[in-house]
C-alpha cells in the first residue's frame, strides 16, 4: 500500500504572500459596492413598514390560529395533546362538557402566551384533529402591555388562516 | 576609511562578531554545547592571537582620529588590558566547560553573551570618551547580568541578577551625571581633551570637574566593590554561577580599573589629590570591613567573594599611590590586577569543577578532609588560597610586595599597615580552608570525580603560572617571568603619556 | 646557565628530592630513607664548608644572581661565622632527629614536609637579601604547619591556625619594614635594592621610625622566639605538637629567630639595637624567670619542655642584648647546646610518648630500670639543659650571665638565680619520671635500639666535647661576633 | 510667556516624579511619571531641542513606559502582593534631608557658570545638525548602542522565554 | 500678527477640525453605507430633518446626540474613577493631536508672509505622529484596566502588545522613507512628490518605495486599530474588549477617537504615498502657472459633474412611499447643487475676468489643494472601511508574528536596499 | 528671564534626580524603583541638553539621545527581570529577594 502524499493548500508562495489573495477579497467586495452605489434598486432590503414581505410561505411558523369546523365552531376538542406536547408549557386548557352531542368535549378556555412560546411547532405536530396551526402569516406581533400577549379563544379563532390567501 | 587604523581594533572586531555569529547559530538545535564552547574558545584565541600580535609592536598610540574621532584609543596599554581580559575569557572558557556541559541548563545563548561581555569590557579599556566607556560598560554589564540569572529556574541566581541590576544602574546613572557634570565644567567629554581643558583651567573654580570626576568615582568603586558599596557583592557572586562569578570577580575589575586607570592619570591628574583623604578612609573601610565579612562566612563561595572586597582595597591603596609615584603604583596596579585574575580564577575554576557535578561542597565544612579524596586538586587550591594569602612564593605575593613598595613609596606606609593587617586577618581564612582539606579524616569517600577533561588542565597551568609568578625570573631566558610582567606593565603606563 | 654554589645546594638538594619523592610512587620507607640520606649529604656539605671556612669576619661563599631585576631584589646568599655554626647545628641535628624518628612509623608527607622545612631553614641562613630571607621564612612555616596539622594531636587544628597566623603576623610587620628600608634606600640611592649590605647604607630615616621599622623586625623575631608577651602560642603548639614539629619549633626554628636578630638587626639598626637593649634584656630576663616558674608547675613533660626551652630562649635573647661579647658570645654557644639538648630531650620524650602513650610526670616513673641507654642519654641531656659543668650548656651560661654582669648587675645575679630554678624543676623531673619507682606500669617501655643510639651518641659527644674544650667551636665564631660587635660599640660611641 | 511656561512645564515636571515616589500603586506611578516625561519633553522642546522632544515622546513614553505599564497590567498585581511600606514617608523624608547637601553642592557648582544662554542658530537642535554631529564625531557610540540593545534583547528573549521542563 | 495671519491660522485649525473631527460622523455614516452596500444592503437611510437624510448622513448626527444625552452609567467596581475617565479623553485627544502636523496645502503666501497650512505650523512631521499615535495606546490600556474587568484587561493588554510590537515595523518602514525623502517635514515630502519620476509617472511614495508602503498601510491599520487588527476589541471572544464598560460619552470619545485616528493614518498615508495635496502632474508650481487654465477647466467640468450626481440622485434617492416627507429630497439637493453650481461658476468667471492677482492665484491653489487633500483622504478613507468589510479578524499570535516575523525583516531589509540605492547613486 | 538661565534648568534636573534617588532609596516596590532610576536617567537627560544649549554644541542632544536608549536597553532587561521574579514570588516587595542573605544568616 502505497503512500500518498496529499499536498497541502496554501503552500505556494502565491499564497504564502496573501496578498493576491487578499486583493482579489477586495475587488469581490469593491464590485459589490460599486454595482450597488450604481444603482440601489438592484438591493434586496425591503423598506419594512412601509414595503410588507411577499414571500411568506405557507410553512412559515407564523403566531397560531385555531381552525374551525365546517359550522363555524371550534374544531378543537380540549384534548389537552398540544399542552402536554408544549416544550415552553406556554398552553391553558380549560375543558368542558359540550352539550350539542357533535363532540364530547370542547375547550372553555383556551390561551397561549406568546411570550413562552418558542414557536417550535410541537402542539401542531401533537393536534389529533388538526385544530390549532401556525400557518396563519402573522410575523409580527406587537403589543403594548404583558397582557395583550396572552392569545385567548377567541382571538386565536379570529386569525384566519393564510392557505390560499398568498402564493 | 583608513583600514590600518582599524587593523589595531582587530581583537575586538573579532570578539564583537564571534558574538554576533554565536548569537545567530544559537538557535541551531544540531549543535551541541561542547561545539559551542568550542567555537567561543576559537574566537577568543583568535582575538588574544591578534592581541599579542601587537603586544610588544605598538609601544604607541592611536587615538584613531580617522575613524572614529578620538572616540577610541589604542595603545600598549589598552592591548595589554586586552591581553589579560582575554586570556581572563579564554581561561573561563576552559575551566567552565566541564562546568558547562554538566549543568546542562545554560542555553546556548550563554555563549553569545559572555563573548558580548568581553567585547564590553575590551572597549571599555580602549574608551577614550567617557560616554563610549558608559555604554561599553553598560554593554558588560547587562551581559553579566544577564549571565548571572542565566539560569533562571533557580531563585538564587535571579535574586542576584536583580540586586546588581538595580545597584548596577543606580551606579550608571552616577557615571552619567559625573560624565554631564564634567561635561558642564570643560565642554568636553573626550578623554585627551578633558585633560588639556582641566589643565587650562588649573587656579580658576574646578569644582564642577572635581565633583563630576567624584562621581565616576562612585561608579568605578562601585563596580569594584569598594566600602561603602561592597554590599551586593557577596551575594551576587554567591548567586551566579560559578564560572560566571569567575569571570566576574577576575575580568571585570581588570577592565574598570583599565578605565578608571587611564581617566585618573591622563585628564584628571591635576586634581587627583582632591580625593587622596577620601580614599584613605575608603581603603581602610574596604579592608578592613572586607576582612570582617570575609571571616564570618561560612560558604566558601561566598568567603572568596568577600575577600575579593579586600583584593578591591589592596589595589586600592597602590591606586591612590599613583599621585606620588605615578609609573611603579600604577604598574603594581596593573601587576595585582593579574595576580588576583591568575588566582581567583583558579580558585572559582577549582571549585565550579568540582561543584560542577553536585551541589553539596560549597561550605568550608564540605572541604572537610578533601586532599585524601583528591590530592591533586586540594593541592592547587592550596596553591591558590597561598596565593590569595599573599605568601611568598606565589604571585600574590609579588603582588602585595610591588603594592605595599608603591604605598610606602608614596608615603602611605599607614596604608600599607593596614593592608598588612588585612593580609593578616586573611591568613585565617584562608588557611582555615586548607586546615580543613588536609588535617580532617574524609567524610564520605564515595564521590571522586575524576580528573578529566581540558578543566583540570588549565586549573594546573594556572597553578603553575601562580608559582612561577612567584619565583620565575629570568633564569630561563625567554621564558616571560616577574620582570617581564613588570616591564610590560611599565611599557603600558607609559604607552598612557605619548601625545 | 647559572652556576650552582655549594649553599644552593644545600637549599635545593632536600626541596628537589622531596619534589621527586612527592610524584613518584616510593612507600613510606623508602621516602624516610631517602630523606635520610639527603640529610647526610647535607651534612658532609656542611662539614666541607666548615673546614674550608676562613677566619674573618665577613661573609664568604657569596652566591649571587638577580631575581626581581624591577625592584632589584636578588637571589644572594653567603654565610659568616655565626650562620656557619647554625648551620652545623642543623645539619648535625637533622640527620639524628630522623634517626630517632625512624621507628615513629610515620607517612610519607611527614618526611617530605620534613625535607622541605630543612630547605627552608637552609635559606632563611643563608639569605643576605632581604625580601629572599623574607621569602624562605615564610616557606619554612609551610611545611611546619603541615607537619602539625597532619601529625598533631588533640586540638592541632586550633593550635596550627593559631601558630601559624601569630607567625604570619609578625612576619608581614617585619614585611613592611623591609619595604620601607628598601623605599627608603631607592630615595637615597636612586635604585632598588633589598640586599643587607646596602640597605645598612640608608641614613635618611628619621629616628622614630628607625624604632618603629626595628620593631616590626623584632615582633617577627620576637613571636619565633618567643619573647615575653608573643609567647601564647607556644604551649598549645608544643603539647599538639608530633615530636618532629616540636623537635624542629623548639630546636631550629626559635633559634633562628635568634639568629636572625643578630644577623639583621645589629647591621642594620645598631643604633637603635643599643637603645633599646635594656628593654629587650628586660622582657629576656623576664621570660627567663617567668617561663622557668611556669615550668615548674606543669605536669604535663612536653609542656615543662615547652616552657624550659622558652626560659632559655629568653636567656639566649638577654645575652644577645647584652652588647658585649661575653654575652653575644655566650648566646651563639648557648644556641648551638640549647638546640642539641632541648632537641635531644624533645626526640626521647618522642620516644617515651610513643612507648608509653602518655604525657604526664605523673604517670612516669622507673624507667631507668626498663631503659637504661636512654636514661643514660634523657640524663646527659638534662645535665646539659641544667648547665652541669662539662657540658656545653654550662659554658654558655656562664658566658651570658657574665655578660650581663656586666650590663647590669642586677640582670646578671637574676638570671644567675634563675638558671638553678631551671636545675632544680628539671631534676625534680629526672628523678620523678626516669628514675625513681613508682607503681605505674611502664612495662611498655622499650630501650633504644641502635639506630637511634647512633642518632643520640654525636650529640651526647658534642655536649660534652663542646663544655670540655669549646674554644675549638668558639674561633669560628669569634671573629664574626666581634664584627658585630664593632659595628654596635661604634655607633655606641656615637650615642 | 516663556517662563510662565517653563514654571507651568517644571512644576509639571517634579509634580509626576513627586507622584511617582509617593503613589502606593504601580499603575498610579507609572503614570505620573508619564506626566512628568511629558513636561519634560516640553522643557527639551523649550530648549530648542525639536528632536530630542519628540525622541522622548517617542521612545519613552511610547515605547519604554508603555512596555512598563504592559507589564504592570500584564501582571495584574493584587493590593495584597505589594509591598508594605509603613515607613515610607518617614524614610522619603529623612532620605530627602539627606540629599540636601549634594544638591545644594552641585548646584553651587553650577551657579558659578554663565547664567543665559548663547544665542542660538536657526536650526539648532534640528535633525540636520544632530544628524550631522552624530555621524561625524559620535559615529561609534551610536553603532555601539546598537551593540547594547542586541545585548539587551538577547537578555529579555533569555528571561523572558518559558523554562523547560 | 495682523488680521490675515490670524484668520489663516483659525483657518488652519478649523480646517483640522473639520477633517479629523468633523470628519467622524462622515466617516461612521460612510462605514455604515459601505458595509451595507458591500453586503448588499442599504444602511441606514431613514433618519431625516424636515425630509433631507443626505443618503443617511444625518443618522450619524443622531447618534452623536444620543450619546452626548445618554444616562452616564458607570459599574461599581471600578475603583478607579478617575482614570476610568481619563481614558477615552487621552484616546481621543492624542488621535486628535495627530492631526495637527497634516500639511493641507502647500505653503501659503499672502504679501511677504509664508503660512505652514497645518494646524500646528511645526515641522516635525513624521515624529509627531509616531509620538501622539504611540501616547494614544496609554488611553486603552488605561481603560481595560481600569474598568476592574478581565474582558476589559485582556483589550488593553492585546492593544499594549499589539502597539509596541506595530510601532516598531512602522518606524523601520518610516526611515526607509524618510531616507528617500531625506527630510522629516511632510511638506518636504509632499513637495517632493509633486515632482516627476522618468518623466512620467508621479513620483508619488507608493511608487518610489512600495514595500514600504505596504508595511507602513498595514501598520497603520494595527495602530488605529481597525480590522484586521482589532483585536483589542474582539467582540467574539472578550465582548467588547478595553470599552465594554463604558457608555455614553465616555464612549463617544473611544468612538469617535477611533475614526479621528482612522482618518489620521488616512492622512499620513496619502502624504506620504499618495502626493499629499498634489494632484498628479499637477504640482504647486504648474497649478499656480496655469491657474486660468484650471479654472476654466473646472467651470466646464462642475457643471458636468454636477449634473451626473443630480441624475445618479434622481435615479436613486427616492422613498418607496409615496406622499412620505423624504421625497422631497431629491428635489431639493438637485435645486442646491443647482445653485451651487452657478454660484461658483459666476464667482470663478469674475475671477478668469479679472485675474487674481498673485495673493489671489496662491489662494485660489491652496484651495484646490485642500480640496484635492480632502478627497484623497475621503478615498483612504474609504480603503480603510472596504478593508475592514473584507477582511476577517486575525487571530492574536498570528498578528505577533506577521508584525515581527515579517513586517519588521522586510522593514529592516527595505532600509537596506534603499541606503544602498542611495549611496551607490549618490543621491 | 528664567526659561533662557541654564541655572534654572539644573535646578529642575536635580530636583528630579533627588526625587529619583529618593524613590530607589526608600521604596520596596520594584516598579517603582524602576520607575525612579529611569527618572534619574530623565533629570541627566535635561542636563545634558540644557549644557548643550549652554555651550552651543549639539554633543549634549546626542548624548542624551544616546542616554534614551541606554534606558531603553536597560528597561528590556529589568522588565523581563521583573516578570520572572514576580512568577517566582508573587510579590513586587524588593525586601523579600535576599534568599541570599537569609540563608547566610542563619
Amino acid at each position: 500500500m502505497g503512500i500518498k502524499i496529499i499536498k497541502r493548500e496554501g503552500q505556494s508562495f502565491k499564497d504564502r504572500i496573501y496578498l493576491p489573495a487578499i486583493f482579489s477579497g477586495m475587488w469581490v467586495t469593491l464590485k459589490h459596492f460599486l454595482r450597488n452605489l450604481s444603482d440601489t434598486s438592484n438591493i434586496k432590503t425591503l423598506c419594512y413598514p412601509e414595503e410588507q414581505p411577499i414571500d411568506i410561505t405557507s410553512r412559515y411558523r407564523g403566531v397560531h390560529l385555531l381552525t374551525k369546523r365546517d359550522d363555524g365552531s371550534v374544531r378543537c376538542v380540549a384534548c389537552f395533546m398540544c399542552a402536554t406536547a408544549c416544550p415552553a408549557e406556554c398552553i391553558f386548557i380549560e375543558a368542558k362538557e359540550r352539550e350539542d352531542g357533535v363532540d364530547e368535549k370542547m375547550p372553555e378556555i383556551f390561551t397561549i402566551d406568546l411570550l413562552e412560546c418558542v414557536f417550535c411547532g410541537g402542539c401542531v405536530e401533537a393536534c389529533p384533529c388538526d385544530a390549532i396551526r401556525m400557518d396563519s402569516g402573522i410575523f409580527s406581533f406587537v403589543a403594548q402591555k404583558r397582557e395583550d400577549f396572552l392569545l385567548t379563544k377567541d382571538k386565536l379563532l379570529s386569525h384566519e388562516s393564510m392557505k390560499g390567501t398568498i402564493c | 576609511m583608513n583600514w590600518v587604523e582599524l587593523s589595531y581594533l582587530l581583537p575586538l572586531i573579532v570578539i564583537g562578531s564571534g558574538a554576533v555569529i554565536l548569537m545567530l547559530l544559537s538557535p541551531i538545535e544540531k549543535i551541541s554545547m561542547e561545539r559551542f564552547s568550542l567555537l567561543t574558545f576559537i574566537f577568543i584565541f583568535v582575538a588574544l592571537l591578534c592581541d599579542l600580535y601587537y603586544f610588544g609592536v605598538l609601544y604607541t598610540s592611536f587615538p584613531l582620529k580617522h575613524i572614529f574621532s578620538k572616540m577610541l584609543i589604542s595603545d600598549s596599554y589598552s592591548v595589554y588590558f586586552d591581553a589579560l581580559l582575554l586570556s581572563g575569557a579564554l581561561v573561563t572558557i576552559l575551566v567552565g566547560m566541564h562546568y558547562f556541559q554538566t549543568k546542562r541548563k545554560f542555553k546556548k545563548e550563554f555563549f553569545s553573551l559572555f563573548l558580548f561581555s568581553v567585547f564590553g569590557m575590551m572597549l571599555l579599556v580602549h574608551a577614550n570618551e567617557l560616554l563610549t566607556a558608559f555604554i561599553a560598560l553598560e554593554i558588560a554589564s547587562l551581559s553579566l547580568y544577564v549571565m548571572v540569572g542565566f539560569q533562571k529556574y533557580d531563585t538564587r541566581r535571579v535574586e542576584a541578577s536583580y540586586q546588581y541590576l538595580v545597584l548596577g544602574s543606580l551606579s550608571g546613572v552616577f557615571f552619567l551625571l559625573g560624565s554631564a557634570l564634567i561635561y558642564a565644567g570643560v565642554g568636553t567629554t573626550i578623554l585627551g581633551d578633558i585633560g588639556k581643558e582641566v589643565d587650562m583651567l588649573m587656579g580658576k573654580d574646578i569644582s564642577l570637574v572635581v565633583i563630576g570626576g567624584t562621581f565616576l568615582l562612585v561608579t568605578f568603586l562601585f563596580k569594584i566593590s569598594a566600602f561603602p558599596f561592597q554590599n551586593w557583592t557577596i551575594d551576587v557572586y554567591d548567586g551566579a554561577p560559578l564560572p560566571v562569578t569567575a569571570f566576574m570577580a577576575a575580568t571585570f575589575k581588570v577592565a574598570i580599573f583599565g578605565f578608571i586607570l587611564r581617566i585618573m592619570l591622563v585628564d584628571l591628574d591635576p586634581i587627583r589629590e582632591i580625593w587622596d583623604e577620601l580614599f584613605f578612609v575608603i581603603i581602610t573601610a574596604t579592608l578592613l570591613y572586607g576582612s570582617f565579612l570575609a571571616v564570618i562566612q561560612r560558604s566558601l563561595k561566598r568567603m572568596l567573594a568577600a575577600s575579593s572586597i579586600v583584593h578591591t582595597g589592596y589595589i586600592l591603596i597602590a591606586f591612590v599611590s599613583i599621585g606620588v609615584v605615578g609609573e611603579s603604583a600604577s604598574s603594581s596596579v596593573i601587576y595585582y590586577l593579574v595576580a588576583y585574575f591568575l588566582s581567583s580564577m583558579g580558585a572559582f575554576g577549582l571549585i565550579s569543577y568540582i561543584t560542577a557535578d553536585d551541589h553539596v561542597r560549597v561550605t568550608y565544612e564540605d572541604f572537610r578532609g578533601f586532599a585524601h579524596v583528591h590530592p591533586y586538586m586540594a593541592a592547587m587550591l592550596s596553591i591558590f588560597m597561598l596565593s590569595l594569602a599573599g605568601l611568598p612564593g606565589t604571585i600574590g605575593f609579588v603582588g602585595k610586595f610591588y603594592i605595599f613598595t608603591g604605598a610606602i613609596e608614596a608615603g602611605n606606609t599607614i596604608l600599607a599597615v593596614f593592608g598588612v593587617t588585612a593580609t593578616f586577618i586573611s591568613i585565617y581564612y584562608y588557611f582555615k580552608l586548607i586546615a580543613l582539606m588536609y588535617f580532617y579524616p574524609t567524610a564520605e569517600m564515595e564521590d571522586i570525580p575524576p580528573l578529566k577533561g581540558i578543566a583540570p588542565l588549565v586549573i594546573g597551568f594556572i597553578a603553575f603560572a601562580v608559582i612561577w609568578g612567584g619565583i620565575g625570573n629570568t633564569f630561563v631566558a625567554y621564558f616571560p617571568g616577574i620582570d617581564f610582567l613588570i616591564d610590560t606593565a611599565r611599557l603600558s603606563y607609559m604607552s598612557l603619556f605619548i601625545k | 646557565m647559572m652556576d650552582i654554589g655549594i649553599l644552593s645546594i644545600i637549599i635545593f638538594l632536600p626541596m628537589v628530592v622531596a619534589l621527586i619523592l612527592l610524584l613518584t610512587p616510593i612507600n613510606q620507607n623508602g621516602t624516610r630513607n631517602m630523606a635520610f640520606i639527603v640529610s647526610v649529604i647535607i651534612f658532609c656539605l656542611a662539614l666541607f664548608i666548615y673546614t674550608n671556612f676562613q677566619l674573618t669576619g665577613t661573609i664568604q661563599l657569596r652566591e649571587f644572581h638577580p631575581w626581581i631585576k624591577a625592584y632589584g631584589i636578588n637571589y644572594s646568599l653567603g654565610i659568616d661565622g655565626f650562620s656557619l655554626i647554625v648551620l652545623m647545628l642543623i645539619a648535625t641535628l637533622i640527620p639524628s632527629a630522623y634517626l630517632l624518628l625512624w621507628n615513629n612509623n610515620r607517612p610519607k608527607n611527614y618526611w617530605i614536609s620534613m625535607l622541605f622545612i630543612q630547605s627552608g631553614i637552609s635559606g632563611t641562613l643563608f639569605s643576605l637579601d632581604l625580601i629572599l630571607f623574607y621569602f624562605f621564612w615564610e616557606a619554612m612555616l609551610l611545611p611546619v604547619f603541615m607537619i602539625i596539622g597532619l601529625f598533631g594531636s588533640g586540638n592541632r587544628v586550633y593550635s596550627t591556625l593559631k601558630v601559624t597566623i601569630y607567625t604570619i603576623m609578625g612576619s608581614l610587620f617585619m614585611f613592611v619594614s623591609i619595604l620601607y628600608l628598601g623605599v627608603a634606600f631607592y630615595y637615597e640611592f636612586g635604585s632598588w635594592s633589598f640586599e643587607l649590605s646596602d640597605l645598612v647604607q640608608i641614613t635618611t630615616i628619621s629616628h622614630g621610625h628607625r624604632v618603629l621599622l626595628f620593631l616590626g623586625f623584632m615582633l617577627a623575631f620576637s613571636i619565633k622566639i618567643p619573647l615575653f608577651p608573643f609567647h601564647t602560642w607556644l604551649l598549645e603548639t608544643y603539647s599538639n605538637s608530633p615530636t618532629g614539629g616540636v623537635f624542629l619549633l623548639s630546636s631550629i626554628m626559635a633559634k633562628l629567630g635568634a639568629y636572625a636578630l643578630v644577623r639583621f638587626m645589629i647591621p642594620l639598626f645598631p643604633d637603635i639595637f643599643v637603645e633599646l637593649s635594656s628593654v629587650f634584656v628586660g622582657l629576656g630576663i623576664f621570660g627567663l624567670v617567668y617561663f622557668g616558674i611556669a615550668a615548674i608547675s606543669q605536669h604535663n613533660i612536653k609542656k615543662m619542655f615547652a616552657y624550659s626551652s622558652a626560659s632559655h630562649l629568653g636567656f639566649i635573647t638577654a645575652g644577645i642584648f647584652s652588647l658585649n661579647v661575653h654575652g653575644m658570645m655566650g648566646s651563639a654557644f648557648l644556641i648551638v647546646a640549647h638546640a642539641m639538648a632541648t632537641g635531644g630531650l624533645f626526640l626521647l620524650v618522642g620516644v617515651l610518648e610513643r612507648n608509653l602513650g602518655i604525657r604526664s610526670i605523673d604517670g612516669m616513673g622507673g624507667i631507668a630500670a626498663k631503659a637504661p641507654l636512654f636514661t643514660v642519654f634523657f640524663g646527659i641531656m638534662v645535665l646539659c639543659t641544667v648547665g652541669i659543668p662539662g657540658t656545653n650548656g654550662f659554658v654558655a651560661e656562664l658566658l651570658i650571665v657574665l655578660g650581663l654582669f656586666k650590663y647590669n648587675a642586677f640582670a646578671g645575679i637574676l638570671s644567675a638565680l634563675t638558671v638553678l630554678v631551671a636545675a632544680s624543676y628539671m631534676f625534680w623531673l629526672f628523678q620523678k619520671a626516669i628514675l625513681a619507682n613508682s607503681e605505674n606500669d611502664v612495662s611498655a617501655m622499650v630501650d633504644l635500639d641502635w639506630k637511634e643510639v647512633l642518632g643520640l651518641l654525636p650529640l651526647s659527644l658534642l655536649i660534652i666535647a663542646m663544655g670540655i674544650y669549646p674554644d675549638l667551636f668558639l674561633y669560628k665564631i669569634e671573629p664574626t661576633i666581634q664584627h658585630y660587635l664593632m659595628e654596635i660599640l661604634h655607633v655606641g660611641a656615637k650615642v | 510667556m516663556l517662563d510662565v511656561i517653563f514654571l507651568l512645564l517644571s512644576s509639571f515636571a517634579i509634580g509626576g516624579a513627586l507622584g511617582m515616589v509617593l503613589f502606593h500603586q504601580p499603575v498610579h506611578s507609572a503614570l505620573s511619571l508619564i506626566l512628568c516625561i511629558i513636561a519634560l519633553s516640553g522643557l527639551f522642546a523649550l530648549l530648542s531641542a525639536s528632536f530630542l522632544f519628540m525622541v522622548q515622546i517617542i521612545v519613552y513614553a511610547g515605547a519604554i513606559i508603555t512596555l512598563l505599564i504592559f507589564i504592570i497590567m500584564f501582571l495584574n498585581v493584587k493590593e495584597a502582593n505589594l509591598p508594605k511600606e509603613p515607613h515610607k514617608n518617614i524614610t522619603l523624608f529623612l532620605g530627602a534631608l539627606g540629599l540636601i547637601p549634594l544638591n545644594i553642592l552641585i548646584l553651587r557648582a553650577f551657579y558659578k557658570l554663565p547664567s543665559s544662554f548663547l544665542e542660538k542658530n536657526d536650526n539648532f537642535g534640528d535633525i540636520k545638525p544632530l544628524g550631522m554631529e552624530l555621524f561625524e564625531h559620535w559615529l561609534l557610540p551610536f553603532e555601539l548602542i546598537s551593540i547594547l540593545l542586541l545585548v539587551a534583547l538577547i537578555g529579555a528573549v533569555v528571561f523572558g522565554r518559558k523554562e523547560e521542563a | 500678527m495682523n488680521m490675515i495671519s490670524i484668520s489663516i491660522v483659525i483657518i488652519n485649525v478649523i480646517l483640522a477640525l473639520l477633517f479629523s473631527l468633523g470628519a467622524a460622523p462622515i466617516l461612521v455614516w460612510i462605514e455604515r453605507r459601505v458595509a451595507g452596500f458591500i453586503q448588499d444592503r442599504l444602511g441606514p437611510n431613514r433618519c431625516h430633518i424636515g425630509g433631507i437624510r443626505l443618503g443617511g448622513l444625518i443618522q450619524s448626527f443622531a447618534d452623536m446626540l444620543k450619546l452626548v444625552f445618554k444616562e452616564d452609567f458607570q459599574s461599581s467596581s471600578i475603583k478607579q474613577g478617575f482614570l476610568f475617565s481619563l481614558a477615552p479623553v487621552l484616546v481621543f485627544g492624542s488621535a486628535f493631536l495627530t492631526f495637527m502636523v497634516m500639511p493641507f496645502a502647500d505653503d501659503l503666501k499672502i504679501g511677504e508672509q509664508v503660512f505652514m497650512m497645518q494646524g500646528l505650523p511645526i515641522d516635525l512631521g513624521i515624529l509627531w505622529f509616531l509620538a501622539f499615535a504611540g501616547l494614544s495606546v496609554y488611553g486603552i490600556m488605561l481603560g481595560g484596566w481600569a474598568s476592574n474587568n478581565k474582558y476589559s484587561l485582556l483589550g488593553a493588554i492585546r492593544a499594549g502588545a499589539q502597539v509596541i510590537s506595530y510601532e516598531a515595523a512602522m518606524g523601520l518602514s518610516l526611515v526607509s522613507i524618510l531616507i528617500t525623502y531625506g527630510s522629516i517635514h511632510l511638506g518636504d515630502m509632499v513637495a517632493y512628490q509633486g515632482t516627476l519620476l522618468f518623466g512620467f509617472i508621479p513620483a508619488w511614495g507608493i511608487f518610489l518605495q512600495p514595500l514600504a508602503a505596504i508595511i507602513f498601510i498595514v501598520t497603520a491599520f494595527a495602530e488605529a486599530n481597525r480590522t484586521p487588527f482589532d483585536i483589542a476589541e474582539g467582540e467574539s471572544e472578550i465582548v467588547g474588549g478595553f470599552h465594554t464598560e463604558y457608555s455614553a460619552m465616555r464612549f463617544g470619545l473611544f468612538f469617535v477617537g477611533e475614526y479621528v485616528a482612522m482618518s489620521a493614518s488616512s492622512a499620513l498615508i496619502v502624504t506620504l504615498f499618495f502626493g499629499g495635496y498634489h494632484l498628479p502632474y499637477l504640482n504647486t508650481g504648474v497649478l499656480k502657472s496655469n491657474m486660468p487654465l484650471v479654472l476654466s477647466f473646472i467651470v466646464i467640468a462642475l457643471p458636468l459633474v454636477s449634473y451626473l450626481f443630480a441624475k445618479w440622485i434622481g435615479k436613486n434617492n427616492h422613498w418607496k412611499e409615496e406622499g412620505n416627507i423624504r421625497n422631497r429630497e431629491s428635489k431639493i439637493l438637485i435645486q442646491g447643487i443647482l445653485v451651487i453650481n452657478v454660484g461658483i461658476i459666476f464667482l470663478l468667471g469674475i475671477f478668469l475676468r479679472e485675474g487674481l492677482g498673485e495673493d489671489g492665484v496662491n489662494i485660489a491653489t491652496a484651495v484646490i489643494q485642500i480640496a484635492t487633500f480632502a478627497i484623497k483622504l475621503l478615498l483612504m478613507n474609504f480603503v480603510f472601511v472596504w478593508v475592514r468589510w473584507t477582511l476577517p479578524r486575525f487571530r492574536y499570535d498570528q498578528l505577533q508574528d506577521l508584525g515581527w516575523k515579517v513586517l519588521m525583516p522586510l522593514a529592516i531589509a527595505n532600509i537596506l536596499v534603499t541606503a544602498t540605492i542611495v549611496v551607490v547613486m549618490g543621491v | 528671564m528664567i526659561a533662557g538661565s541654564l541655572f534654572s534648568y539644573i535646578v529642575v534636573a536635580m530636583l528630579l534626580l533627588s526625587i529619583g534617588l529618593l524613590g530607589v532609596i526608600s521604596r520596596k516596590n520594584i516598579f517603582v524603583i524602576y520607575m525612579s532610576i529611569e527618572l534619574m536617567l530623565n533629570a541627566i537627560n535635561l542636563i545634558f541638553i540644557a549644557l548643550g544649549r549652554h555651550h552651543h554644541s549639539m554633543s549634549g542632544h546626542i548624548m542624551a539621545m544616546m542616554v534614551i536608549a541606554i534606558a531603553a536597553a536597560e528597561a528590556a532587561v529589568f522588565l523581563s527581570l521583573i516578570v520572572v521574579l514576580y512568577r517566582r514570588k508573587k510579590s513586587l516587595d524588593s525586601d523579600i529577594f535576599r534568599t541570599l542573605a537569609q540563608k547566610e544568616s542563619l
